[in-house]
Order: structure tokens, then C-alpha cells, then sequence
């Protein structure tokens, strides 16, 4: 009887045999190869990016914190298209409100305001993500350029702004250590946290998290907010490092945060991924863009250069692999049949 | 409740089984019926609206600028149509193949002649098409990453070679009477996009290709295990794609006789926005060309009223953001009360 | 392994529509040379005392202006044996500010900063000065309380060139009341409001008769810019409009075309606008466009070469007090009269 | 049938629910005791799902009360799992990326200020394990683990819950006879313990096995209930489908098979190694053996629907020869296959039937690449006829239809190529008895025509049935051959756990 019941593999054999487990567990794979090689390349090539690293980081905070809260949302299978325009509408808040606190606090509840409005036409009404977002894209951008009266807005209080962009522990500045925090609370939610473990529940088998129980718009209200909010952080440090706000600010945030969430081995449809794969996805897309600035190649062949390696990237996930290598082998067998044939 | 609207496919599946005939009240069928199409009535009413209270809207001349705005963006739309209903999201590097045939056009027909020009203008679509294809059809990699690498990719070959310097094209000749010609107050490039969305949508409809990419959209394994090589139709997808984008950006070119690499920016969400508006799913298999057209109308009017009503440019994006989640959320709110 | 190999040919197919580009490009010699120089140039003069130098800008291939400041830039520093290192943030502020950092990072002997956005960049200069690297300032200035942390500007003054363009529709008007259409750069671009606001203010204070009935974003894009013009004169009624000012050639030949296209009598019209390029100059010519004001991005690329060569030799000193600190581009108007002199040879 | 506390512990009083216009459920009532084990039976589309979601609370009824130990429950699914009932559900309703122990506490994992308590978490899920003897890996996640575990996770779960009742929706359907057994002795056993437990199945063997009463459903109304003991097996047939059937049922043909159609040798594939066989045409081939024996993996690289790393397949058809080698060359070649998961493999749902029917007959109707829109709706028409889809509405959407119907369709997609070799893997998996019989002839027609044919089933009576032979797999290795003549559950069930070893 009980033999019957030991279908499957029991628990893993032997330290190797638990680190293989461990390893075909984890989805950032991926992620951590393109990591290595621009490590060790730039190590040769660009040592100063390392060397350097205070700035390397920075350019890392840059990219990566609007990914951190778009993981959230991806996690669950849904988009946040309106991150870009959040960042860019927070900032113009935040610095058109004369007081600076006043301004912070307002910039971030915009961010959970926008958070919760997505959250309310996705969950409540019941349409893609996609298309709210999208819809929100525009409105929010177009909302900034209204607000500002479609020119940069100073902070009232430059200096403020100023010693913010300075280190405050060793080298690193406050956008660094604010974007580590940022990556410890969402880790520690989706990994430690019931409600967070619960968004794999929601992005993996949405029916099965309903039957569960679990109360999924809710979940889903959860991780707009996240998104909105880490979106409108980012918005309150740039205007703060910037001294002022950029009603264009961002332009050039929502495809790079896609590119680290989707590098770093998650998968849009949702239920597998992983916020420490979106952080090696946005190392590597830092490091990489700091290197190709330092190395002084021309603008459009550093273009290219990026372009080739996102391609790479994506075409080489294992399952990618496994689909090309079954086709080759079929296209080979079959030449070899009509031969004999 | 959404509980009800996950439940949905089971529920309908009992449904029918218990009941072949299972009719819908009337209600339910008119709500369906304004799901269906959204898009047609607030196309009318946004041109009824326009008609009576924008005065300058109905004249000829301000007609003619409407199919201004949405001849090229409407071109690229239709043919993105095709990447969208195959459940691949949306073509990101129709910007650098818009930009990319223009330039080519203006650039290589001052030298060696319009055909060679648009032949040129081919050979790079047909090669977006393929890079963008391969990727995802036989490597399986994720359509919106892949599209923006070669984005990259693309508008960084396009600035190196073409030093991203604009390029003119003469004063006159073929292509700037194309360019500025019309029939009647509907100028060629509209006349293109009408032929465009004709021959796409039979493309889509009436042919296997099209039906192959249409059940694509809605069940990969099962459209691959009736047979199908399923690489060689998100192929095809994006090279019909590619080639709308590739006809957009003569277009363009022509109207405006000259060609950068920064003339597209944009065109990507642009389009995307037309197509959604239009009523066709992100979540593929579900969609038509003509709901695109219809789309990418709706916008160009929505856009042509604002600008003669003076609105500043942050209004108008306002505006349509809000329009595109309106047209949507009646579509989703109509389906869920025709369930009741 | 298989799937580098696939990838690599993904890349040379793009390989080869570059070429065909190649092929095109050829059409524009100015552009061809552009390209290739940039590849040697900077090698050449890395004989005796060679200097690095980051240069900061917001745009390069990417624009057609941008495209024809780099190479006599480029130029200009291979000959004083200056090895550059140039970015371009796409107007991205915070990109700009990155680089910035990683500019200061690199220790170089000197940096040339064309601000993205004007109010943002005081940190990037801070963190510069802190680091003992000099600043040139380049096309657009910055704030007047940021100044004396640079060593000097060059370059045009986008709000002056607005106020130029205006200057001449107000001779135009010459005192009659008349309504004009205002086409605008690209929204939030601050080359675009500066010279927005410096055409408007102009003509609100010089020729209260001149009235600006209505403005819309041309995006720097001829296409946009025609579709807009066309519309506003259509909003305000064309009969009610006898002048046009857009912010740059481009938009404005797109104006251009739009009220031919409604049949207007263009020569009748105003017209007034900032560039004198390739494609303005003819229309200038042609008596269509009445007056632009040149712009010349070889004379902007060169000067800021030779403005940090001289911060970094020591001929100027930190802040705007030593003559030759501040250097602003010549902006001729350019009208029918002299439209063919060769101090007003188009450039771009 | 032992003694049982008088009083039931879940009562559902007249449920009514429609979807639509149509009446789903139909004022059912149902009520179990403690220790009870009452079968639902009925075919699909009855409305047993619909009845068993409103007792969980998935659904919310239009009428009616679902009453447990006296009160009034809320309809939600929480309130009902707080009220101690647990769902098991057909199609399995587990997150392939969290790991075994999540699964089973997923929405109750204990907690501490929102943390979850790691340790307890996979202490209650060991537990719960233990008590269905199942082992496996805590922190493996779903998506590695096989069909047949995966459906033991689902049953851990509800049991975690310690409920009160528990209600299992077709559990066995993807199990195997062995892994059958083990599952309803163990539910006998946790009757034993007090639980209520509502079973439902088509397999009227095992509900006369454990059940100890019995409501038939038949479309949406009760049309009987009461003890097992006071009805018979083909009574019970008869009340589900409303009409006689037996007919259809235990026909066996008798079969000449003529020359080999399919010979495929030295195949090996993940699960496979090195297997040899061969059909010939007329011919129904059987392959017997356990879930996870490598019987899917196998005829899936026989076609070429997955990559095999070695071997080679040839399909003879009329003096003909040709080679396999990938699966459009073999749907090419003439061979059909409708897949183990219906709903996400063999058909497109959310397409009409003529556009499945359509799919892999495309090239025949359509010229240049343009469809025939009038052939294709005549082609899709007869055939759906010729399957018995009821109704036979080919422009209804495939998704709107009951499981057999789909499967028809499937069928229906196939037969339009006139296949000379067609697999079926797990035909009628879930489906309802009538529409079971009905797929069984087709087969049997399918052969009878001259077709090869080649059937995975788990369903041994169907197997024994349906097969001229039938070949018994484990390990990826063909255990043995029987004819079947000497063919018998016991004899595939030794083969298949590997008792005996019989050479064919």
C-alpha cells in the first residue's frame, strides 16, 4: 500500500543532492548568469565600476526601485503601465506644495491614491490591468504637465534638497539606502508575510486562492499600492536629489523597470518570480548602462549594445532553449528520414 | 460579484448543458449588445457631439486633418492589430520600424529611385518581422522585452548610420503630391489606411493565417497540437506588423517630405491605446482590424476636438486616458449586469 | 552554444538593414562624414598632453541638431588634444544626474554640461566643484545662482531666440492689430518653453497689438506641427489670422504647409521662426518665412570645446567675472535681405 | 451502514441557481450525517458541481439554506470553511509555485502579527499527510510534483482543516486503480472518525464500495435518494441518464486486425526508455498501467508531440511508408490524437465548434489559403452530428459545452481527417456515463473502419472493453502484453504494480 503512496520523489539526498533541489526551486537563473558575465567583464574592461561602486549603486536605486513595486503587482499576474506617470505626478506635488514635509506626505499618498484607483478598476470592475493602467499612463502624465503648467518646478527649499543627494552612511547616499529598505520590505512581505506569499495564490491560480479563502481583491488592492507608492518614493527622491520636479520625469522608467522585473526570471502571467530576481535583473542593467557611459562608445552603438544584450537575455531561459534545441533536433531528423527515404 | 465572473466558464458550461436553449433576457441582450459595441456608439456620439457644439468641426478642411492624425498612427494600429490578438501584448519596435522606413524612404529614393527606396524599406521590415518572430514564436521569450530590445537595437542602428540627421525630400515630384494630394477632403494617406484595413481584415477573417492567428490568441497548445507550426504564424503576425508600420512610415514621410529617427516617438502606446479602445482583448484570440479603425477614429476625433477647443496638451492626455478606461469599463460593467 | 549563435544572427540581420541605412545616408554627405569622423577623430591627437573630458548632453544622434553639434565638437577637440567622453540623457533628468555622477566618478580633467533641465542640475555642478573639476556650461545656461560654480557658458540663449523671433513679427505688424498662431517644441522640453515664454513675453511687451489667439505642441515634428497649425486656424477662424510663430524651422514649414493646404495666401501671412536650417533658409528665400533666427550648432559645438580647454588651461577662472567667461552665440536674424550672406550658411 | 448519529450535520434545503435563464440547480436537498458517506451521482451537467460549490460557499445560491449543526450558514467560502466544511475539487485547485506545505494551508497558514509561523505551518501539514499516508518533500513546489500527488495534496488540505464534512468532486478520476483502493479506504477510514463525507463520482463501483446512501441528480432536480443498499448498480445508471443504456454498454467487437499501420522501435523520451510497439489497422491497442508510468509521456513521442531523444516511428498507410518525425509531419501522415487534458490541450474553448473542428482540417477547406466559410460549416455540421454533440449547435462557443460533448468535438476534429492511426489518452476522464458509451462506440467504429487505434486509459473496465490487446507500462518499459481473452483487471493491475512479470 504504502509503496503505492511513494509516487514521486521523496525529500532530497545528500547536500548536493539538496542544493541541486534548491537551485531547480529558484526562477532568477536567469538573472544571475547575465549578472555574472557583465560582472566579470566590466571587472576587466571598466574596474571603475566597481571601484566606484557608491555611483554604480545609484544608477542601480535609479533603475530598480519602480521595479521593486511593479514585481509586486506582477507577481499577481497583473501590470502596472502607470508607473512612470505616478513618479513623474508625485514630484510635481511634492514640489508645488511650498512646505517640504507636507509636500512628501502628499506625493505619497498620491502614489497610494493611484495605487488604490488602479486597484478599484481591476478588482472592482473587473477590467485588464493592461488597459486601466494604460488608460492611467496618460491621465497621470497629463495630469503633471496641467499641474506644473508644463515647466520644471523648484523646491522651495533647494538646500534641503541638496544635502538629501549626499552620503549619509559611508558612501552611500539616501536614494541607496532607501532602495535597499525598500527591497528588505517587499522580500521580507512576499516571502515572510502571509498576505505576500498569498500574491503567488493570486497570480498562480486565482480560482484556487478564491476557494482558499483568500480574500484576492484585497490581495489585489495590496499590491497596486505597493506599486503606487514605491512609484511615488521614487517620484519624492529624484525631485529631492534633482532640487526640482520634471513634469517629464521618467520617460525612460517603465520599459527599463519591465526589462530588470522580466530579466529577473519573473513571468508576467504571474504566480512565479521573485523580488530578488527584479533586484539581479536591475544590478545587471545598471552596472551594464554605468559601464557602457565609462567605456565612451558612442551613444547609438551603446543603444545597440543594450538592445542585444536584452535579447539575449530573454532568448536564453532555459525553457526558450529547450523549445529551440527540440525544433533543431526534429528539422535534423527529419533531413536525415527524406535521405534514406 | 467577481466570484460569480470567475465561476463563469463552469457556470455557462452547465448552463448550456442543462439547457440548449438557454435564452438571455432582454436586458441582458441589450447590455451584451452595448458591450459588443462600445466603441461604435461613443464614435457616434463623440462625432454628434463634435458636429453640433465644436463649430469648425464638420468643415471640410478640418475632415481632411482628422485623417491627417489618424492615417499613419491608424496604419500602424491596424497592423498591430495582428501581434495583439495573437496574445503577444503589443509590437514595441514599431516606433523604430516607422522611423526606420521613413528615413530609408526619403533618404534612399533621393538617390537611387522610389522603388528601390521601398524595396529597401521591405527588406528592413520583413527583418524586424523575422528578429521579432524567431524570438518569440521559436524561443518562446517574452513579446514585450524582445520588442523593446530591438528597439533599441533598431533605433540605434537607424542613428549610427543615418547620423540621425533629417533628411528632406524634394519639393516636389511623386512623393510630395501623394503626400499633400486628396480625393475629395480625404487625403491618400487616409485612402491607404482604408485599403489597409480592408486587406487586413480580410487577412484575419477569411484566411487560415489569420484564423491561425486568431486561435493562437486564444489556446496556444490546442492550435499546436491540431498540427500547426505555431513559430511560423507569430512570425507572420509580427511581419504583417512590421510592413503596416514600414507603409505608416512612408505615409509620414511623404505628408510631412521629411524623415528623422525621432518622428515615431510614441507610436507604440499610441497605437496600443487605438487598439484596446477599439474593444479588441489584451488577452489575445478576441479583436477585429475594423474595431482598430474605429479606435484609432475615436481617438483622432477626441484629439482633433480638443485642439479646436483650445484644450492645452496635459488636458488632452487627461482626456484620453480617462476615455480609454471609460470605454472599457462600460464594456466590463454591460457583460456583468447582462449575467444577471 | 546554440542559442548565442541564433542571437548573433538576430544582430547581423540588423547588420544589414544598417547598411542599407548606410547606402542612404551616403544621399546626405554632411551626415556620412559626421559618422564616420566620430569613430577617428578622437583617437588622432592622443600624441603629447591629451586631456579627458565628459561631456553631458541631453541629445546627440538622436536629433538633428544634436547631430550636427558633435562632429565640429568632435573636431575641435581632436585638435586641441582633448579625448571626449560624451552621454546623452534624452532630456532625462535624472539620467543626466547619473552621469553626472559617474562623470565625477571618472575623475576627468574636465566636464562640459548641457543641462537637460536647467532647475535640476545644481547637484551634478556641487558634486563636480567638490571634486576640483571645472564645468563648462554649453547651449543652455543655467540658474544665475548656480553660475559661479561653473567656469562659463557658450551658447545660444533659447529664451533670447524666442524674443528675437518675436522682435521681428512685431516689425512685421509694424503696429497693426493682428492675431497670430503659436506652435510650440516639444511639451516640457525646456529648449521649447524657454522659447515659448521668450516670444510670448516679447510680444506682450513690445507689440501689445500683435495678440497670440492660440498655441499647440508641434513636438519639434513637422508632421505634428502641420496637423496642429491647421487646426488652430481652424479653431480660431483663418480669416482672423494674419501671422505664424513656431519654435523651430521644421514646425514651421509644417505651418507653412498647412495654410497653403487651405488654400491661404502664405506671402500675405507673418511668418517668423528660429533656425535658419536647411529647411527654413529656402523658405526664407522663397519669401514664405519672413524672418528666422540662425542658429548655428557648429559655432555652439566648437565653443564649448575651447570654453573648457581655456577652464582647464587655467585662461579662466571658476564663476562669470573674467571677459570670455560667458560667450553667447551670435543669433542674426535672418530675413529676405541677407538670407545668402555665408555668415548665415545654414547648418542643419 | 453502522450506527450513526441520528442528526444531520449538513443539510441543504431546496437550493436553487441559475445562470442566465437556466436553471443550474433546481430545489435540491441533501443532508448527511456524521460518519456518513453519501454519494452525489449524476452525469455532467447536472448540476452536482453547481450544488457543491453553493455547500462551500463558492457560489451564492438564488433560494434555499445550506444548514450546518442547525444554524444558517453566510454564503462565503470563508464562512464555510469556518464552519468545518472542505471541498476537494475535480479540476485540481492548487498554486504550481508554492510549495506543498503553503498548498495545503493556503488562505489559513497559522500566523503572528501577518507572519507566517513557518514551523507550525509544516507541522499541521505533516500531520495532515500522515493521516492520508502520503510522504512527500514540504517545501517542493507543486509544479515538480506528479498528477496523482498533486491529488493527494488537494485531499491533505481538506483534511488540515479537520472538517466536519468533507466533499469530494470526482477525486479518483485522475488516480489509478491502486492509488482508487488506497483513497476510498482511507475515506472509510476518516468516516470512521466522525467525518460527513459527500462523494462524488461516476464510477458506480466505488460509490456501491464505500457510499452508505445516495441522490441522484438529474438536470438540476433530485430525482432520487436514499440508502445504497435499497438500489442496484444499473438502477442507479438508469435514474442519472433517464433511459436504458445497457445496450451500448459491454459490446465487445470482434476484431481482424489487418497489416501493421504504426511500428515505432527503440523509443526513449523522458519516462520512456527504449520501448517497441506496434498497430496494425483495425486494431485497438491498450495501454494499461499506473499514473506516472510514462504511458502520456510515451505516445506523446511516438507522435512527436514531445522532442524524444531516440527512435523511430513509421506510419504505413495503403503500401506507403513514411517516417514520424515531427508532430505536424505525423498529423500530416494521418495520425489523430486527442490529448489526456481536454480542456487546455484538445480544445480551443473559447472558439466556436466549427473553428475547432476547422483547426486541423484547414488545408481541406480553404483554396489559396482562403476559407470556404459554406464547407467548413457543412464539414463541422455532419460531423458533430456523427459524434451525437448534443445540441449540435456548431456556432456555440466549445467552452459552453459539458465534458463529454467537448470531448466529442475533439473527436469530431479528428475523425474529419480520417485518421489511419488515431490515440486517445484518457477518453473519458470525467466524463458522464451516457456520453462514455457513446465515445466508446466511436472508437470501436473508428477501428472498425480500418483505423489503427491507440487507447491510454486509467479506467480499467473501459481498457478491458475497448482494447484487442493491451500492453502494460511501468517505468517507462512495457511490463507485458495481453490478449484479450486472458485480459482481466487483475491480471493488468499485477502487471502494473509489478507483482508478476508475464511475457507476451
Amino acid at each position: 500500500m504504502t509503496e503505492t503512496m511513494q509516487l514521486g520523489k521523496a525529500g532530497p539526498q545528500g547536500f548536493f543532492g539538496r542544493l541541486r533541489t534548491v537551485v531547480a526551486r529558484r526562477t532568477e537563473g536567469r538573472g544571475v548568469a547575465l549578472l555574472a558575465v557583465i560582472l566579470v567583464t566590466v571587472a576587466f574592461v571598466e574596474p571603475l565600476v566597481l571601484t566606484a561602486y557608491p555611483v554604480s549603486l545609484g544608477r542601480i536605486a535609479l533603475i530598480g526601485i519602480v521595479a521593486l513595486g511593479l514585481t509586486a503587482v506582477i507577481l499577481m499576474g497583473e501590470l502596472d503601465l502607470s508607473v512612470a506617470s505616478t513618479l513623474a505626478l508625485s514630484g510635481v506635488i511634492m514640489a508645488s506644495i511650498p512646505d517640504l514635509r507636507l509636500g512628501v506626505l502628499a506625493a505619497l499618498a498620491t502614489g497610494l491614491v493611484v495605487g488604490a484607483i488602479n486597484a478599484f478598476f481591476v478588482a472592482v470592475i473587473g477590467i485588464n490591468s493592461f488597459i486601466a493602467t494604460l488608460g492611467m499612463l496618460f491621465a497621470l502624465r497629463g495630469l503633471a504637465f496641467v499641474i506644473s503648467d508644463e515647466a520644471p518646478v523648484s523646491l522651495a527649499n533647494k538646500d534641503a534638497g541638496i544635502a538629501f543627494g549626499l552620503p549619509l552612511i559611508g558612501p552611500l547616499t539616501p536614494r541607496v539606502l532607501i532602495f535597499i529598505l525598500v527591497f528588505i520590505a517587499i522580500q521580507v512581505f512576499v516571502s515572510r508575510v502571509k498576505a505576500g506569499r498569498e500574491f503567488f495564490a493570486v497570480g498562480g491560480n486565482r480560482q484556487a486562492a478564491y476557494d482558499a479563502g483568500i480574500p484576492v481583491k484585497r490581495r489585489i488592492l495590496t499590491g497596486f499600492l505597493i506599486s503606487g507608492f514605491v512609484s511615488s518614493l521614487a517620484g519624492v527622491i529624484n525631485t529631492l536629489e534633482r532640487t526640482t520636479a520634471d513634469p517629464t520625469a521618467g520617460s525612460t522608467v517603465l520599459l527599463a523597470s519591465f526589462a530588470a522585473a522580466i530579466i529577473g526570471g519573473n513571468y508576467l502571467k504571474g504566480g512565479r518570480g521573485s523580488i530578488v530576481g527584479t533586484l539581479i535583473g536591475a544590478t545587471s542593467l545598471g552596472i551594464l548602462q554605468v559601464a557602457l557611459t565609462l567605456s565612451g562608445v558612442q551613444v547609438p552603438v551603446q543603444e545597440i549594445f543594450i538592445g542585444a544584450i536584452l535579447l539575449i537575455a530573454v532568448t536564453t531561459d532555459p525553457a526558450s532553449i529547450r523549445a529551440v534545441v527540440g525544433g533543431i533536433r526534429q528539422a535534423t531528423r527529419g533531413r536525415a528520414k527524406t535521405e534514406t527515404a | 460579484m467577481a466570484k460569480e465572473t470567475l465561476t463563469e466558464t463552469i457556470a455557462v458550461a452547465e448552463a448550456a448543458s442543462i439547457e440548449p436553449q438557454a435564452k438571455q433576457t432582454t436586458s441582458g441582450r441589450l447590455f451584451m449588445w452595448v458591450a459588443d459595441n462600445g466603441i461604435f456608439v461613443f464614435t457616434a456620439l463623440l462625432v454628434l457631439f463634435a458636429v453640433i457644439f465644436v463649430d469648425g468641426f464638420a468643415s471640410l478642411v478640418n475632415i481632411t486633418d482628422v485623417f491627417h492624425r489618424a492615417a499613419p498612427i491608424g496604419i500602424v494600429a491596424v497592423g498591430m492589430t495582428f501581434v495583439v490578438i495573437s496574445g503577444n501584448y503589443l509590437d514595441l519596435s514599431v516606433v523604430a520600424q516607422v522611423a526606420t522606413s521613413a528615413v530609408i524612404f526619403i533618404a534612399v529614393s533621393n538617390v537611387y529611385g522610389i522603388p528601390l527606396a521601398m524595396l529597401a524599406a521591405l527588406v528592413a521590415a520583413v527583418l524586424y518581422g523575422l528578429a521579432n518572430g524567431i524570438a518569440v514564436g521559436f524561443f518562446k521569450a517574452n513579446a514585450v522585452i524582445v520588442t523593446l530590445s530591438t528597439t533599441y537595437i533598431g533605433l540605434g542602428l537607424l542613428r549610427y548610420f543615418s547620423g540621425g540627421s533629417i533628411f528632406f525630400g524634394p519639393q516636389d515630384g511623386p512623393i510630395r503630391e501623394f503626400g499633400l494630394g486628396k480625393l475629395g477632403p480625404v487625403p491618400y494617406s487616409a485612402v491607404v489606411l482604408l485599403i489597409m484595413t480592408i486587406l487586413l481584415s480580410i487577412l484575419l477573417t477569411r484566411t487560415n493565417f489569420g484564423f491561425l492567428v486568431r486561435s493562437f490568441g486564444v489556446n496556444e497548445k490546442a492550435t499546436r497540437l491540431s498540427g500547426t507550426n505555431t513559430g511560423l504564424v507569430i512570425i507572420g503576425a509580427f511581419i504583417v506588423t512590421a510592413i503596416a508600420a514600414m507603409i505608416a512610415g512612408f505615409v509620414l514621410a511623404a505628408f510631412s517630405n521629411t524623415a528623422v529617427s525621432a518622428m515615431s516617438d510614441g507610436y507604440d502606446f499610441r497605437a496600443l491605446a487605438a487598439i484596446i479602445v477599439g474593444g479588441t482583448s489584451v488577452f489575445g484570440g478576441k479583436g477585429s482590424v475594423f474595431r482598430t479603425l474605429l479606435g484609432v477614429i475615436f481617438v483622432s476625433v477626441l484629439t482633433n476636438v480638443l485642439v479646436l477647443s483650445q484644450i492645452s496638451f496635459g488636458y488632452q492626455q487627461v482626456a484620453l486616458g480617462a476615455l480609454i478606461v471609460l470605454a472599457v469599463s462600460v464594456d466590463a460593467v454591460a457583460r456583468k449586469v447582462s449575467k444577471r | 552554444m546554440r542559442n548565442t549563435r541564433i542571437a548573433l544572427g538576430a544582430a547581423s540581420m540588423f547588420a544589414i538593414a544598417g547598411f542599407t541605412l548606410a547606402g542612404c545616408a551616403a544621399a546626405e554627405p554632411a551626415a556620412t562624414d559626421a559618422a564616420t569622423e566620430e569613430a577617428t577623430t578622437t583617437e588622432e591627437a592622443a600624441g603629447g598632453e591629451t586631456y579627458e573630458v565628459y561631456a553631458l548632453l541631453p541629445q546627440g544622434n538622436d536629433q538633428p541638431y544634436g547631430t550636427t553639434y558633435l562632429p565640429p565638437m568632435e573636431a575641435k577637440a581632436a585638435e586641441l588634444g582633448i579625448n571626449l567622453t560624451i552621454t546623452n540623457s534624452e532630456y532625462d533628468a535624472d539620467k543626466q544626474a547619473s552621469e553626472c555622477e559617474v562623470a565625477v566618478a571618472a575623475q576627468p580633467d574636465g566636464i562640459i554640461l548641457w543641462p537637460a533641465v536647467a532647475d535640476a542640475i545644481r547637484p551634478c555642478l556641487e558634486a563636480a566643484n567638490a571634486a576640483g573639476i571645472p564645468v563648462w556650461i554649453t547651449n543652455a545656461d543655467v540658474n544665475p545662482e548656480d553660475t559661479d560654480l561653473t567656469y562659463g557658458y557658450s551658447g545660444t540663449d533659447s529664451y533670447g531666440q524666442g524674443a528675437a523671433s518675436a522682435e521681428m513679427m512685431c516689425e512685421l505688424a509694424d503696429g497693426a492689430e493682428i492675431g497670430v498662431i503659436q506652435v510650440n517644441g516639444l511639451t516640457g522640453n525646456s529648449v521649447a518653453t524657454l522659447r515659448g515664454n521668450g516670444f510670448k513675453e516679447t510680444v506682450a511687451a513690445n507689440c501689445p497689438n500683435v495678440s497670440i489667439l492660440a498655441e499647440q505642441p508641434g513636438n519639434w515634428n513637422k508632421d505634428d506641427s502641420q496637423v496642429a497649425a491647421s487646426e488652430m486656424l481652424t479653431a480660431v477662424g483663418e480669416e482672423n489670422v494674419q501671422g505664424i510663430y513656431a519654435a523651430d524651422d521644421t514646425m514651421v514649414a509644417g505651418a507653412i504647409d498647412a495654410a497653403k493646404a487651405r488654400g491661404m495666401d502664405v506671402d500675405a501671412l507673418f511668418i517668423t521662426s528660429i533656425g535658419n536650417t536647411f529647411l527654413g533658409n529656402p523658405l526664407v528665400a522663397s519669401g514664405e518665412l519672413d524672418g528666422t533666427v540662425f542658429q548655428s550648432s557648429s559655432w555652439d559645438g566648437e565653443n564649448a570645446v575651447v570654453g573648457i580647454y581655456r577652464a582647464m588651461t587655467g585662461d579662466t577662472a571658476q564663476g562669470r567675472d573674467d571677459d570670455g567667461s560667458v560667450l553667447y552665440m551670435p543669433n542674426p536674424k535672418v530675413t529676405i535681405d541677407n538670407w545668402d550672406s555665408p555668415d548665415v550658411a545654414p547648418e542643419w | 451502514m453502522t450506527t450513526m448519529a441520528a442528526e444531520p450535520i449538513i443539510e441543504a434545503r431546496n437550493i436553487v441557481k441559475r445562470f442566465g435563464g437556466a436553471l443550474a440547480v433546481d430545489g435540491v436537498s441533501v443532508s448527511v450525517r456524521p460518519g456518513e458517506i453519501h454519494a452525489v451521482v449524476g452525469e455532467n451537467g447536472a448540476g452536482k458541481s453547481t450544488l457543491m460549490r453553493v455547500l462551500a460557499g463558492i457560489i451564492e445560491q438564488d433560494s434555499g439554506d445550506v444548514v450546518v449543526g442547525g444554524n444558517v450558514l453566510a454564503s462565503s467560502a470563508k464562512a464555510s470553511i469556518e464552519a468545518g466544511i472542505s471541498l476537494v475539487h475535480q479540476e485540481l485547485s492548487l498554486v504550481p509555485e508554492m510549495t506543498v506545505a503553503e498548498n495545503i494551508l493556503l488562505g489559513s497558514a497559522p500566523t503572528a502579527v501577518g507572519f507566517t509561523k513557518q514551523k507550525e505551518m509544516k507541522a499541521i501539514a505533516a500531520d495532515a499527510l500522515k493521516e492520508i499516508g502520503v510522504s512527500v518533500d514540504l517545501d517542493e513546489r507543486i509544479s515538480r510534483l506528479s498528477v496523482a500527488l498533486r491529488q493527494f495534496v488537494e485531499i491533505a488540505r481538506a483534511v488540515a482543516r479537520k472538517p466536519k464534512v468533507l466533499i469530494l468532486d470526482e477525486p479518483t478520476a485522475t488516480l489509478t486503480p491502486a492509488e482508487t483502493d488506497y483513497l476510498l479506504e482511507m475515506l472509510q477510514r476518516l468516516a470512521q472518525g466522525g467525518m460527513a463525507i459527500v462523494y462524488i463520482s461516476h464510477r458506480i463501483p466505488e460509490v456501491f464500495r464505500i457510499c452508505h446512501s445516495v441522490s441522484i441528480l438529474r438536470d438540476g432536480q433530485l430525482v432520487h435518494a436514499g440508502s445504497i443498499a435499497d438500489t442496484t448498480p444499473d438502477k442507479v445508471v438508469d435514474m442519472m441518464v433517464g433511459r436504458e443504456l445497457k445496450a451500448d454498454l459491454q459490446t465487445h467487437r470482434t476484431s481482424s486486425p489487418g497489416d501493421v499501420v504504426l511500428k515505432a522501435s527503440g523509443i526513449r523520451a523522458p519516462g520512456v526508455n527504449g520501448i517497441d510497439l506496434e498497430v496494425r489497422a483495425g486494431e485497438i491497442v491498450g495501454l494499461g498501467g499506473l499514473v506516472g508510468a510514462g504511458r502520456t509521456e510515451l505516445v506523446r513521442a511516438i507522435i512527436g508531440a514531445d522532442d524524444r531523444q531516440s527512435g523511430t516511428v513509421t506510419l504505413t498507410v495503403n503500401g506507403k511508408t513514411r517516417a514520424l518525425t515531427s508532430y505536424q509531419s505525423s498529423v500530416r501522415a494521418g495520425v489523430g490524437y486527442v490529448p489526456e487534458e481536454r480542456r487546455t490541450d484538445g480544445l480551443a474553448l473559447g472558439m466556436t465548434v466549427f473553428e475547432n473542428i476547422n483547426l486541423p482540417n484547414r488545408r481541406e477547406l480553404s483554396t489559396a489559403g482562403f476559407q470556404l466559410p459554406g464547407k467548413i460549416m457543412q464539414f463541422a455540421q455532419s460531423l458533430s452530428e456523427k459524434v451525437g454533440l448534443r445540441p449540435p449547435e456548431i456556432k456555440r462557443e466549445a467552452g459552453q459545452y459539458s465534458g463529454g460533448n467537448q470531448q466529442k468535438i475533439v473527436i469530431a476534429k479528428w475523425l474529419g481527417r480520417r485518421p489511419s492511426f488515431m490515440v486517445l489518452d484518457e477518453p473519458t476522464r470525467g466524463v458522464d456515463v451516457g456520453a462514455k458509451a457513446e465515445i466508446h462506440k466511436l472508437v470501436k467504429e473508428l477501428a472498425d473502419q480500418g483505423t489503427a487505434v491507440l487507447v491510454v486509459s486509467s479506467d480499467l473496465p473501459e481498457l478491458l472493453e475497448l482494447s484487442d490487446v493491451i500492453h502494460v507500462v511501468r517505468d517507462g518499459q512495457i511490463m507485458g502484453t495481453l490478449a484479450q481473452k486472458d485480459a482481466d483487471e487483475k491480471a493488468v493491475m499485477s502487471l502494473a504494480s509489478g507483482e508478476k512479470m508475464v511475457n507476451a
